[in-house]
């Protein structure tokens, strides 16, 4: 395990101190495991929560910040945290108009999500929604949605919802426009090589020298197919051919493209598939709209890429365009 | 022996538990390892111990006993077992909450609460060879039983649905992905199950 | 070599072009590798230009922008650009006030530029200065720093040129606070696992499976030592160490730290090595201003960190935080 | 054959190194890569194919075809060998510049600014083992010859020069950090020039 760390124990709790330090003005961390924004709730407007495994920053501790989310429980590596800290992040995400728990539809963090929504409605009278991401197409057929594992798509749910719930919004329209968003979005991921849980200490998968895995998870779960790696056009040509099957697209549309790195792969490499993403949808007329290219959501040191499309209408524009500001992404005013 | 059970009761039964957990902790890691993630023998040691941790302090109201034991269980451990065994001791504590005794012949109830809390849950359903087909083989082992046989015919059913569905295939969980593969293989939880219920005491 | 890209010979063309696809606003191309401001150039105000070899963004073309650099010189992957593409970097940013080179410090580069340099004044009687960043203490002796190499601390140099300019200082202003800046900075890096320069399609060096180089350059040169990888902390502590041993710290000075990542390292061990930065910089009472964490010099997907520390005086903090604007770093006003 | 050099003389030179360099591509990029980065032989034979696809429209200026010819070499190749080339190429503009006419015994001097001017550029010495060297070997060669010996005594020059530095370690460019290991081996700007030199035409 090639990795700078101390006690795999700590890579966690050590990365989370890190954040706050250099951050302070964003984040603050008033209990373990548990980012709130440093300037506090806001009286009236609705919470959002977020939550799940660590290794995929800026999901999910980043996105917490102003016109984003109000704070996040944080699992291990690659776990779901306990669903007492996601009553944490409730209570501390309570302005009195209640909190959404929106968060990547995995099976752990679902339920330890739920089991939280009774505690703080039973012991706190909180009032709360739900909303898991599930843009990855790779995970299950179109009609499954429920099934499909939510990946670097959040992103576009915690800004549409983050902005909404700025504007004062009550907790049925923040829900409302975060499952608008999310519905809106689709995903895929290719992987090259493998990252290391620290505290596994051994590669999530392994692939050959020149094997590439289509629709593999963050987490390394099984994808699409494997085979020899091929050239980046053909790579996005497939992958946008994929995403458009599954949320067709016709001239005119708007949508804002996200080419996300899991980790390794550099901005150069992004910039490369941007390219091809671009000229794919200029081809079938639709407009792109403030494409995203970065690291927004990843698996430690993972190679590969991931492409989302979000289309968008003209709220979805709107609350995109809204001012945020967190330490991994800032729209200005 | 009494006709009914108390807090204290719990208290020695998860501290009996822990104890006998911990010594199936690899057993539990390996078996999860086949086509899991390796972690499930963690869950349960650490878990159960959590819950050992805080039964000396356990309140006579039974539902608050649960509810402290769910909390603590679920502290220590996130992963989906965990979330399961502490969504049936929340389910106890709603069926229980503001007694300070429940009679033995309760208990088949307590167990078909759990199992439905971690059906909704888990959106999963009998037959699925997961927990839960542990806990129903349980419940209905216990229908009718005299408490000084319970544990006994606890432990058997929870070994029979074992042999019982280990020719089945996964339908839950991170073994789902590899349902052919699975076949032969005991579900890791139903094992957990299995010796969580051969920890308990006599009493 | 498990990359993203199509032909090697066309990795730094498309990696522009969608450079200024996603960016049109920041950044225009207005000739084959050379990057320029979107807005043009400033009538009156110094120009400052910078180049170097491709596979280090946001190093060079990234830090374009608003408050920080004109122009940028492309070369091929870790290659120096052609003295005439710097030649015309420098008539780009020539807004009548002359123009400064500001590079990192490596052979190919300065006999470039300075060729470029005697270009411009033979044939558009241009003025111009030189700053070379040489930041790498692992590359050379103390006393000799005109052989150390430049790496992350350029983007220190970077910024208080960038903002001096803006404020519309002439030109030997500009250079005197460009040299200051990188006069008072020292990097140091850490190398885990190496990269692959597309053409060559192998990696740039080789180091066993749980080895690491103390002091490698960003191309793969000699570091100081190879020994097997050790905690976060005991690397920060000798990474600091030899860093204040270079330049002495004491109590009440005031520093920036940049925690950099080559490529791979994800950002979750950057914070990881921040939180140990603070301890040992507030031991001896030094204060941290602005720190900044992320990737700001890479080497594609290269593992491996690098520290910069960067003194600040009154002069220096406030162009540091004066307002700058490019797609990888902003400054608000 | 006349007295003095024109921009034509300089023209068919440059097409017959082209020519005469592209055979010892190979041979170059694999010296280079001995200790080096192994580009050499394509910075060679690329550079002067792109001053050979310039000249046939050389002014008659020398200087300018001096100039002409410096541009287009460090367009296609910015390595270490390609600036030093067109750092020399751009002194002999300088030298020559405004001339139409260059008398031969003029040559020396003009060997003498490139190595000037790549001292300068390339901050080295003579003795670092490096084309300067061969340079200077070449000039010392050439002083009051008789132009028609000229080609013929700078061939033998560089080829002397690159006997006398082999047992030598190389003090600049990317091989001083290899400097023991390069005991023994050519310099492969050295060897270069000795490829360019004996690519010259008779004329
Ligand atoms: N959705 C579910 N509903 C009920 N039981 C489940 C469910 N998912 C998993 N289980 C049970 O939990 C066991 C695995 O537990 P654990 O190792 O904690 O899971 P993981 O590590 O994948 O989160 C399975 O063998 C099964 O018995
Ligand atoms: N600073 C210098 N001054 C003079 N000659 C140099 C210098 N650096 C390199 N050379 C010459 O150039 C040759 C290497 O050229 P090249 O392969 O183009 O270098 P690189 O690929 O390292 O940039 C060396 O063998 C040497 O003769
Ligand atoms: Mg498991
Ligand atoms: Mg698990
Ligand atoms: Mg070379
Ligand atoms: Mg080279």
């Amino acid at each position: 395990m090639k990795k700078i760390l101390n006690r795999p124990v700590d890579y966690v709790d050590e990365t989370l101190d890190g954040l706050i330090a250099v951050h302070p003005d964003i984040y603050a961390l008033p209990e373990r495991r548990l980012i709130t924004r440093a300037a506090g709730m806001r009286k009236g407007k609705v919470g959002i929560v977020t939550g799940g495994g660590s290794g995929h920053l800026p999901v999910f501790a980043g996105y917490v910040g102003s016109g984003l989310l109000d704070a996040c429980a944080v699992g291990e590596v690659f776990a779901s945290p306990p669903a007492d800290k996601m009553a944490s992040a409730m209570r501390h995400a309570n302005g009195g108009a209640g909190v959404l728990r929106l968060y990547g539809n995995y099976g752990g963090d679902g339920m330890n999500f739920d089991m939280a929504g009774e505690m703080v409605e039973m012991e706190d009278d909180i009032v709360s929604s739900t909303v898991r991401v599930s843009d990855d197409v790779a995970s299950a057929p179109p009609g499954e949605s429920e099934k499909r594992r939510g990946v670097a798509g959040m992103v576009y749910a915690f800004k549409a919802a983050g902005a909404r719930a700025e504007e004062m919004a009550d907790l049925d329209e923040v829900t409302r426009v975060a499952r608008k968003a999310a519905d809106s979005c689709r995903s895929l991921g290719v992987a090259l090589t493998p990252c290391v849980v620290p505290q596994a200490g051994k590669p999530t998968f392994t692939l050959a020298d020149n094997e590439i895995e289509m629709g593999m998870g963050i987490h390394g779960e099984p994808g699409i197919w494997r085979a020899e790696l091929r050239p980046a056009d053909a790579l996005v040509d497939e992958m946008i051919d994929r995403l458009i099957t599954d949320m067709p697209l016709s001239r005119r549309d708007r949508v804002s493209v996200l080419v996300n790195s899991l980790g390794a792969t550099p901005l150069e490499e992004l910039y490369i598939m941007f390219r091809r993403v671009r000229t794919r949808l200029g081809d079938i007329g639709v407009d792109i709209v403030m494409p995203l290219v970065g690291r927004y959501a990843t698996s430690m040191e993972m190679t590969g890429a991931t492409i989302t499309l979000s289309r968008l209408d003209g709220e979805l524009e709107r609350l995109l365009k809204a001012p945020c500001h967190c330490a991994f992404w800032t729209v200005a005013a | 022996m009494s006709a009914e059970f108390t807090s204290a009761d719990l208290a020695k039964a998860a501290m009996a538990i822990a104890a006998g957990v911990k010594g199936a902790t690899d057993e539990l890691n390996r078996q999860d390892g086949l086509l899991g993630d390796g972690d499930l023998g963690i869950t349960v040691s650490a878990g159960w111990q959590a819950v050992a941790d805080v039964a000396p302090q356990f309140p006579a109201d039974i539902g608050k006993a649960f509810l402290a034991a769910a909390k603590a269980f679920q502290q220590v451990s996130s992963s989906s077992f965990g979330t399961m065994v502490a969504s049936a001791l929340m389910a106890a504590a709603r069926h229980t909450n503001g007694r300070t005794a429940v009679p033995w012949p309760e208990v088949p109830e307590l167990v078909a609460a759990a199992r439905d809390a971690m059906m909704s849950r888990g959106k999963g359903a009998l037959g699925d060879k997961t927990v839960m087909d542990s806990l129903e083989a349980v419940r209905v082992a216990l229908v009718g039983k005299d408490h000084a046989y319970m544990r006994l015919a606890a432990a058997d059913a929870a070994e029979a649905a074992l042999a019982e569905f280990r020719s089945r295939p996964n339908k839950l969980g991170r073994a789902r992905m590899f349902a052919d593969r699975s076949i032969g293989i005991d579900d890791p939880g139903m094992l957990a199950f299995a010796r969580i219920v051969a920890s308990m005491p006599d009493e």
